[in-house]
């Protein structure tokens, strides 16, 4: 492994190759002086913090964005796309790291979007798209409406898209971060099948497992520069990630080192794990029979009863899309429930407002942060008291400065790094926004429940473990946590107790014993047991 | 009422909706697209200007409907940079070509007709289809109209096919809903958005010749009278569906026509009421009788990658 | 101010409308271009077109301000001519289609009267039509058009009591496609014969006149001969009037006050023409206008 | 690095100030008008006018007299009120095109009260002040209306206000048609359509008293709603719900801010500003509503805050062009012989070039 130093010997002419490229936005420089090779077979996995630069990176190669500095050669000849048609023309497919599907429109003709000229000929692309499920094991309803499908199946067509073009260069921008075990191991088949066959594979993760399972080498990004390249990753995955975050690995979160696969997935809990002094069971969260049927009349969530105490942490697993989203709009009060009742202590809480339930002490850390957490637009002091800006106004005037002194009060605590409490919040990395998220949620003056719905979603290790420690306090204080995770490793990780839902009903619930991953994946699959 | 009136009720209806009609199907592919184009009524203005100018100038108005069409390519173009590469907003962009029209017709109006403003102005024929047209009393009076109307029938019936069956129609839809998927399949946001403005340039420019040289031979100051904005009505009205803008449009026609019927039917309803009832029809359909309606997600966005 | 015959008379023209609407402005238009050629050098012209409300005000007051005589062409500018004229006590306003109730020691208004040349016109009209079926178009809802469109109805019962009359109100005198079908309508009750007081709306019932095979009386201007569509025409001069309003200003005998400009100020003011008509139909004419001249036929203002 | 520095984020740089900025990109758009400017005076040349004579003629227009100068502030504060509507609304992602039919509305609900509403002879100018306050409200409730279509239905407010603009328009028309409503008393068959003049204590005070010089009270109200509605935008609770319900409306309403209660008061208070427009209309100069009293001035107090680009300022600036140039180009027509029609090719060039140019001015005030 070289630090930060030129690449090591040629193994063979590189397919793709970058010299010291740079990359600007307005005065911000998101890549600077970037060079790497991309050779052919491999698996090339790039890893850094959030904001380090990896989707950039990812779009200079597909040619969304120009390079300000530097060049780039693909198969033994200069490069300069001037846009994706570019790329796609060379054989380079890439996997973005948010979904551009078109909701209203069918797979297929997703798939065929900028693909076939004048009449469409869906039947054939159908037939193709069948033959591709055989080949690589990626099952998909040509015909479905893409807005009728999970996340993962979405991601599938994604990936479909990028396959029925046989790229010799398939890039891969944090695919697996939607997907369940299962879809991963069968996404990360196909990048081997990829990869074996002469042609290349850049894929982008935050999952160290991963990682140490398939990838060949390993560039590590951290602020826009090459700090560490690696031929020997799965050896060499602890000096990687201290070279991504520039600190002690023993320093993190235990549950999170966990997680991201640096140590077996075990049960950590949040109390001291030698603290036995039996807790009184104080119930916080009661929800008795709740129904969600959507617009359309179907059902999305079906007869759900949990009682969460003070102090516990309850999680909720289930394959994404199986009613979920539904449970946390429902006690977000974002969605009014059909049938059933919530109630917080003796505070009835059904179909209240959302100002009413944050009155109440109920914090929520909603699963898409960018459409219900924040508004990207403001300020981060603005985003951190949103809720409470009743608190900074006098006689209707907003106390700016009082709001800006305690939000960057409350940066300080979170370690929410930004410019300032008046930065854009869309100038921040995506693990910091999460943290502002969950700094106001967590610090409303009468907190006794949390909800937190995929809290740590795309975030880079240091970011998780910070989310993690956070959750874990809160408890402590004797907060009623529910986590809504489809990451199961994270559930067995933090949580007391599973619920596992499936098709909107509790398929079964046990505590979170990692000895109990399968049963659980069964519950999951529907069976129950 | 008789068949005889009720006929030319019908047939009334569909000549004061061609005009809606036509621009609204340009307008509707226009903003699938995500471009919305206030400027239609500055386009129709335009054409039934240069229409009724070539047509008069020619003697022949085949010629004019095709100068028509020439001269709304570089207003729709204008309005394609301002929307797509300068990125201004559409609503304001919009306005000021309508503005811009209005005085440059006027002004050229005068400069051209000035004096002879009794000047013949040849329109484009009518056909009567056989069959439809053979019907008695209502063969006539509904289906005797401008070939452009028929034309029009046939344009509209392709767009609807082009846009469910080919490549083009995919991306159209696509450029509206989910631009960056279509930058990312390697297609040109602006290019689909560009070529989408010129049609709904080109269908204006059918629809303002219609006003022009299609059914009452003159040019008059400011004729398309908003025009142009109801065409824009009948798209949201129609939830941004050929078959929804067709029907909002007709609907619009049929209740500018009641204001001639009900008064030789001898019913008095207070004049001001008539006028205003294709607005309040309008109103009354997009606040809810048509039910939510969903936008193309980008519409009136401009796309930067 | 006129006191000076040595000097140009100083004239200010606020037309409201287009000055090229085929109608009642272009008529006033004409009436001053008239005068023009007449005085030549004896008067000097600022003129002011399609203006809305919001900004008559001030337009009446530049002209004011710059000129011996303000000419208002329509009783929509009538309001504010008296607002201005306070204001400006020396200059002469003149209404062309004034009507009559205020009144003020410098503005005159100039009273149409085309109710009255419409119920002779329904006289020619019932005397025309073969289906015994006739229709008048006006444009905007308002009491001179309303009123001559009761008194062209009138006029033709006077003549055949049977006789169909439909009647339609476009809102805009300039509307062509609505006029054109609001004659389609009347034709398909069976009207032949159409009136109007329209200005480029007119072109839509000619359209429809022609399409169907009915026929027109014309309004503002003399079309027999030159236009197989037109069997007859009515005069209303809002031409005449803003000449006599020059007229009067230069020789010096302006007067404020209501001023009535039907029959009785000659053809050039109103009149009425079958064309090609027969001596019948002629004298019965003749005897209409003077039966109204004199009183024993009333008609409605406006 | 967690940093507690207060570098002013480029949105709070905006609306700091009360909004009324200095903006370091104002020769862009005076480049603009210039250049409008420019290709008008060209086209003057062309029609055979001599430029000279023109010019004059716009100049002694505009500034060339007491009434000229007050009649023009008179115009653009009408503009203006419109203008802050809109920007109030476009705060939060609504744009609000119905300027037009709640000056007709405003214009309505303003005769009606000062005609039949018993108030010439109440004390403290409440003569004049509650027609006023009747066209806020009708106004408001016209504007509200889109709004409750709005968050009802999801009914797009660009075409809802739309066409409240031409129903309004029409039921100005009905109202001034009808003797039942607010036409005056049918003394003659006759009798114009239109309103009785309005009593004299129901007009506007004039600032001089005199009318050489018909500046009214509307200008004063007019300044001191701008600084209300620049300090409400910047400095309020209000103005930064408007924002975030404006930028994400679901996040908005999860903490807290209702989107129906914020929707509504944008769209009424918008509507209230376009009503008062109509007051001062009515109140200060025309005195008696007529079909067509709104004049298109709607559409020009929506041009002036689309123009704006969110500030106050802004509005001000673009409606004191438009307000000026109407004036002289109504005098440009009389003296000169200018048409109208080319007054109007001007107009829309200035906005087709303002709106061009709003990407160089963004690009200037990011760098
Ligand atoms: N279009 C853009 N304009 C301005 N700044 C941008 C733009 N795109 C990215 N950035 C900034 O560049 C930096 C790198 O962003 P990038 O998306 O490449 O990070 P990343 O490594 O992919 O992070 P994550 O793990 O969160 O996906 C970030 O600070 C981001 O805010
Ligand atoms: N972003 C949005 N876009 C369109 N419609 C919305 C949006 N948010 C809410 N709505 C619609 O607005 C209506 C009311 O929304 P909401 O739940 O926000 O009410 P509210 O703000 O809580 O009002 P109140 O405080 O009066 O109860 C609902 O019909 C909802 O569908
Ligand atoms: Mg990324
Ligand atoms: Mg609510």
């Amino acid at each position: 492994m070289n630090m930060a130093s030129a690449p090591a010997e040629i193994v063979a002419e590189p397919l793709l190759s970058l010299s010291a490229i740079t990359k600007r936005f307005g005065n911000f420089t998101a890549l600077s002086d970037v060079s790497l090779d991309i050779r052919p077979g491999e698996i090339h996995c790039i890893l850094g913090e959030n904001g380090a630069g990896k989707s950039t990176l990812c779009n200079l190669i597909f040619g969304v964005h120009r390079p300000d500095g530097g060049s780039m050669r693909y198969r033994g000849a200069s490069f300069q796309p001037s846009g994706p048609a570019d790329s796609l023309a060379q054989g380079i497919a890439m996997v973005h790291q948010h979904f551009s599907l078109v909701p209203d429109m069918s797979v297929v003709d997703n798939v065929l979007l900028g693909r076939q000229r004048g009449l469409l000929n869906r039947a054939e692309c159908a037939r193709q798209l069948e033959k591709l499920a055989v080949d690589y094991g990626l099952p998909l309803d040509p015909f479905a409406k893409i807005e009728d499908l999970s996340v993962g199946e979405r991601q599938r067509v994604e990936i479909v898209k990028c396959l029925i073009r046989d790229p010799s260069l398939f890039v891969l921008d944090e695919p697996t971060a939607v997907l369940l075990p299962d879809e991963i191991a069968a996404l990360l088949d196909v990048c081997h099948r990829v990869a074996s066959s002469g042609r290349a594979v850049v894929l982008v993760t935050h999952k160290l497992a991963e990682i140490k399972k398939i990838a060949d080498r390993v560039t590590v990004l951290r602020g826009g520069r090459v700090v560490a390249t690696s031929d020997k990753p799965a050896a060499e995955i602890d000096a990687l990630v201290r070279a991504m975050i520039q600190g002690n690995v023993d320093t993190l979160d235990q549950s999170a080192a966990s997680i991201l696969g640096l140590e077996p997935v075990k049960h950590i809990g949040h109390g001291t794990e030698n603290d036995n002094t039996p807790k009184t069971k104080v119930e916080a969260l009661q929800i008795d029979g709740l129904t969600v049927r959507d617009y359309q009349g179907v059902t999305r969530l079906d007869n759900f009863t949990l009682t969460v105490d003070r102090g516990e942490i309850v999680g909720v697993a289930g394959v994404e899309g199986n009613g979920q989203s539904e449970l946390t709009a429902v006690l977000a009060g974002m969605m009014t429930p059909s049938e059933g009742k919530i109630y917080l202590g003796d505070i009835n809480l059904t179909a209240k407002s959302p100002k009413e339930i944050t009155a109440a002490g109920v914090g929520i850390v909603p699963e898409d942060r960018h459409a219900v957490g924040c508004v990207t637009g403001m300020s981060l002091a603005e985003n951190i008291y949103l809720n409470r800006l009743d608190e900074f106004t006098r006689f209707g005037f907003l106390q700016r400065s009082a709001l800006e002194r305690e939000a960057a009060a409350l940066m300080q605590r979170f370690d929410v790094r930004a410019r300032g409490p008046g930065a854009l919040f869309s100038s921040l990395s995506g693990g910091n926004q999460q943290k502002a998220v969950l700094a106001r949620e967590i610090t409303l003056p009468n907190l006794t429940c949390l909800v937190a719905a995929q809290p740590t979603r795309g975030l880079d290790v240091g970011a998780v473990a910070a989310v993690y420690s956070h959750i874990r306090a809160a408890c402590e204080r004797g907060v009623a946590i529910l986590l809504v995770s489809s990451e199961l490793d994270e559930l067995l990780t933090v949580a007391d107790r599973i619920v596992v839902l499936y098709r909107g009903r509790i398929m079964g619930s046990c505590v979170a014993d990692p000895d109990r991953r399968e049963a659980i994946g069964a519950m999951m699959a529907g069976q129950p047991q | 009422m008789t068949w005889e009136l009720f006929a030319v009720f019908l047939g009334s209806s569909i000549r004061l909706a061609t005009p809606l009609l036509l621009a609204g199907i340009g307008e509707m592919v226009s903003e699938r697209a995500g471009v919305l184009n206030m400027s239609i009524e500055g386009m129709m203005l335009t054409a039934a200007f240069a229409a009724a100018v070539g047509s008069w100038a020619t003697g022949d108005p085949m010629l004019g409907l095709l100068i028509g069409i020439i001269a709304v390519q570089p207003i729709a173009l204008l309005q394609a940079v301002l929307s797509n590469t300068l990125r201004a907003n559409q609503i304001v962009s919009g306005i000021g070509i309508n503005i811009l029209v209005l005085g440059a017709t006027t002004l050229a109006y005068r400069e051209i007709f000035g004096a002879r403003s009794r000047a013949e102005i040849p329109g484009l024929a009518k056909i009567k289809p056989p069959l439809l047209g053979d019907i008695p009393v209502i063969g006539s009076a509904v289906f005797e109209q401008v070939w452009l109307l028929y034309a029009g029938i046939a344009l509209i019936v392709a767009t609807a096919l082009v846009l469910r069956y080919t490549s083009i129609g995919i991306a159209i839809q696509a450029a509206g809903a989910e631009p960056k998927a279509v930058d990312k399949s390697g297609l040109s946001v602006t290019r689909i958005r560009y070529g989408c403005v010129l049609f709904a340039g080109f269908m204006a420019s059918l629809s303002g010749a219609f006003l022009s040289i299609g059914d009452i031979h003159t040019f008059t100051e400011g004729m398309t009278r908003g025009a142009g904005y109801l065409a824009i009505a009948s798209v949201i009205f129609g939830k941004w569906r050929i078959g929804g803008t067709v029907f909002a449009s007709l609907l619009f026609g049929a209740a500018t026509a009641l204001q001639f019927q009900l008064p030789a039917l001898g019913i008095a309803v207070p004049n001001a009421l008539l006028i205003m009832l294709p607005y309040l029809l309008a109103l009354l359909a997009v606040g809810g009788l048509v039910g939510r309606q969903l936008a193309p997600a980008t519409l009136g966005e401009p796309y930067r990658r | 101010p006129i006191a000076n015959a040595a000097d140009a008379l100083k004239v200010g023209i606020l037309i409201p409308g287009s000055k090229s609407d085929k109608g009642w402005m272009e008529s006033s238009y004409d009436g001053l271009t008239a005068a023009q050629k007449k005085y030549g050098d004896k008067i000097q012209v600022q003129m002011i077109e399609n203006i809305n409300y919001a900004d008559m005000d001030q337009a009446l007051t530049n002209l004011a301000g710059k000129n011996d005589l303000v000419i208002g062409v329509g009783g929509q500018t009538q309001a504010s001519v008296y607002k201005i004229a306070k204001r400006f006590p020396k200059v002469h306003f003149s209404i062309v289609g004034g009507n009559e109730g205020e009144s003020a020691p410098n503005v005159a208004g100039y009273d149409v009267k085309q109710a009255e040349i419409a119920y002779v016109a329904g006289v020619a009209a019932a005397m025309l039509s073969k289906n015994g079926a006739i229709s008048y178009v006006g444009g905007l809802e308002i009491p001179s058009i309303v009123n001559a469109g009761k008194e062209f109805g009138k006029g033709a019962k006077s003549v055949n009591a049977n006789i169909k009359y439909f009647e339609n109100y476009t809102g805009d005198f300039d509307d062509v496609a609505k006029a054109k079908e609001a004659t389609l309508a009347a034709i398909a009750q069976g009207a032949d014969i159409h009136y109007h007081i329209l200005n480029l709306g007119l072109r839509g019932m000619e359209q429809a006149a022609k399409e169907k095979g009915t026929h027109i009386i014309g309004s503002y201007t003399d079309r027999c001969g030159s236009d197989p569509l037109y069997v007859a025409y009515s005069i209303t001069g809002t031409g005449y009037q803003v000449q006599y309003a020059i007229d009067e200003a230069v020789k010096g005998t302006w007067k404020a006050g209501y001023k009535e400009f039907g029959l009785k100020m000659g053809p050039e003011a109103s009149g009425m023409v079958i064309c090609g008509g027969t001596p019948e139909q002629k004298a019965k004419l003749d005897a209409v206008m003077k039966d109204i001249m004199s009183g024993k036929i009333t008609v409605l203002k406006g | 690095m967690t940093t507690t520095d207060q570098q002013p984020s480029s949105a709070a740089k905006l609306t700091s100030k009360f909004g009324f900025a200095a903006r370091p990109a104002l020769l862009v758009p005076v480049l603009a008008v210039a250049f409008a400017a420019l290709v008008g005076l060209a086209l003057i040349a062309a029609i055979g006018v001599s430029v000279p004579n023109a010019l004059a003629a716009f100049i002694d227009g505009t500034l060339g007299s007491p009434y000229a100068i007050a009649a023009s502030i008179n115009r653009s504060t009408v503009f203006a009120l419109v203008g802050f509507g809109f920007v109030l609304a476009n705060r939060a992602n609504l744009t609000n095109v119905g300027g037009e039919g709640q000056i007709a509305v405003g214009g309505i609900a303003a005769t009606a009260v000062a005609l039949y509403g018993h108030v010439d002879g109440l004390p403290l100018g409440l003569a004049f002040i509650l027609p006023m306050l009747a066209a806020i409200i009708a106004g408001a409730l016209w504007g509200a209306l889109a709004a409750v279509l709005k968050v009802k239905s999801g009914t797009n407010e660009v075409i809802s206000t739309l066409l409240l603009s031409f129903i309004g328009v029409w039921l100005l028309y009905w109202c001034v048609q009808s003797p039942a409503l607010l036409r005056k008393p049918m003394t003659s068959s006759a009798t114009l359509p239109e309103s009785l003049e309005i009593p004299d204590e129901t007009k506007l005070p004039l600032l001089t008293g005199d009318y050489s010089f018909p500046l009214h009270i509307g200008l004063p109200l007019t300044i001191i709603l701008a600084i209300v509605v620049a300090v409400l935008l910047s400095k309020t609770v209000l103005g930064l719900r408007l924002r975030a319900v404006g930028l994400n409306p679901v996040a908005s309403n999860r903490a807290g801010i209702s989107y129906t209660r914020t929707v509504i008061f944008a769209l009424a208070m918008a509507g209230a500003l376009g009503g008062l427009a109509g007051a001062l209309m009515l109140q200060g100069e025309q005195y008696t509503l007529k079909d067509g009293f709104s004049s298109g001035y709607g559409f020009d107090g929506l041009v002036a805050g689309l123009l704006s680009r969110g500030s106050v300022t802004g509005v001000i600036a673009a409606s004191l062009l438009f307000g000026f140039m109407r004036s002289g180009g109504i005098n440009m027509e009389m003296v000169a012989a200018v048409p109208t029609a080319l007054v109007v090719v001007i107009q829309g060039l200035i906005v087709i070039t303002l709106a061009g140019a709003t990407l160089f001015i963004e690009r200037w005030e990011r760098k």
